[in-house]
């Protein structure tokens, strides 16, 4: 059974990213490790369909938002039971390149636990069930960028 | 009759050109009965529908889910975020 | 051949870890993604051998660590030429529990290139080569944590 | 004769006593017998011998590394950083 006093947090938010902050929420006194994932606004994209980007826009329904993430949070926990803190924000409105817009922070007692694989596993769950999308805003007008993940019953 | 909120968000929202809509259904209606109601009544929603996510109280919907009294009903396409 | 405008960090400091700060100087307009390791004071520790630390202290060999560290990175790029940037900040003097210690980051277009394994790497390599020693005082006394890597010829 | 700079860390700083000391030692030593010479010189560093990492010039050395000219030496137990 997972302690109830393991700090989790998750939010949407339209402020700044603290990662400091962040960190220290997330840091108890038997934490000697963090991995930490931040996801920054590309002005340059050269893979797959090479564009430039100006800004995005964020938009997310947010209250299930929150609901996902705490799911994001619980998954994490059930893989990984060393994990003993986890931050989930993500950031929405308009960002330019260069701007942290997520942010997925796992913690452990020590760095050969799984905090590498339970944050990165964190990142692409987010991607998967989050409902957060950006529309992208460029030389060659707007778009909404569409995920591809469908999903499943129970998810 | 049930009493329903839907809620559209990024390209569905657009189409719709709302955020959000009330909508009276007959009780017991499943999602695919909605979809079906809802291209009938929003034409521009119509193309959407087959990669339409839908959600009944913030949870994953899918076509055999019965849309249950007075839910919040969110469609939009696959999550993008990040 | 690596771009020479690549940013790459090491610094040993007194000062702060200041993560937002250094996050920011490893972002180039074509960053997308950032893996982060940050090591913390840990003021009970578990496993092994249990204990609790009031606080360490950190002494650092300062400019062969700078060597060392660039080091660290240069084998990154080696090894993951998708990085971008690189920042690999050790924090000397004393340091109390909670408190963040060392930081490993990189950055890279998209977060599926190794970005995490490139920051796993460098976090590895660092308590490998990079000559840093901590002295540790609780209720016990006080100890020089050793390491037990004996680097090779070349290293 | 070849005056060498000595660094000492961690536990090798507390055996020793001191932070670093000038030395001068034969030109063409060897790091094996330098650690013989210190072992001698400073008892205290002899139960270190079989253990520590000994630099020459902030890279890493070895026993059969020589000793270069005016070298920088750093002794310490393998590292603990982090």
């Amino acid at each position: 059974m997972q302690p109830s006093n393991l700090p989790t947090i998750f939010s949407i938010t339209e402020s700044e990213i603290d990662l400091n902050e962040l960190l220290a929420q997330i840091t108890q006194t038997s934490t000697g490790a963090a991995a930490i994932f931040a996801g920054m606004v590309r002005g340059v994209t050269s893979r797959d369909n090479p564009h430039e980007t100006e800004y995005l826009e964020y938009e997310a329904y947010v209250p299930m938002a929150e609901e996902k993430m705490k799911q994001v949070a619980d998954e994490i926990r059930e893989r990984w039971p060393v994990i003993e803190g986890i931050a989930i924000v993500q950031r929405i409105g308009k960002l330019y390149p260069k701007t942290p817009t997520v942010l997925i922070a796992c913690t452990a007692a020590h760095r050969d636990t799984g905090v590498f694989d339970a944050a990165r596993y964190g990142i692409d769950r987010l991607k998967e069930i989050v409902p957060v999308w950006k529309k992208e805003f460029g030389p060659a007008g707007q778009e909404w960028v569409e995920g591809d993940y469908i999903p499943k019953p129970g998810e | 009759m049930n009493k329903i909120k839907l809620l559209f968000f990024a390209t569905i929202r657009d189409r719709a050109g709302t955020k959000s809509i009330e909508l009276d259904i007959p009780v017991n209606m499943t999602i695919l009965g909605l979809k079906d109601k809802l291209s009938s009544d929003f034409p521009n929603l119509k193309e959407s529908m087959s990669s339409v996510l839908m959600t009944i109280n913030r949870e994953f919907a899918f076509d055999d889910s019965i849309v249950p009294i007075n839910a919040e009903i969110g469609m939009f396409p696959p999550v993008s975020g990040g």
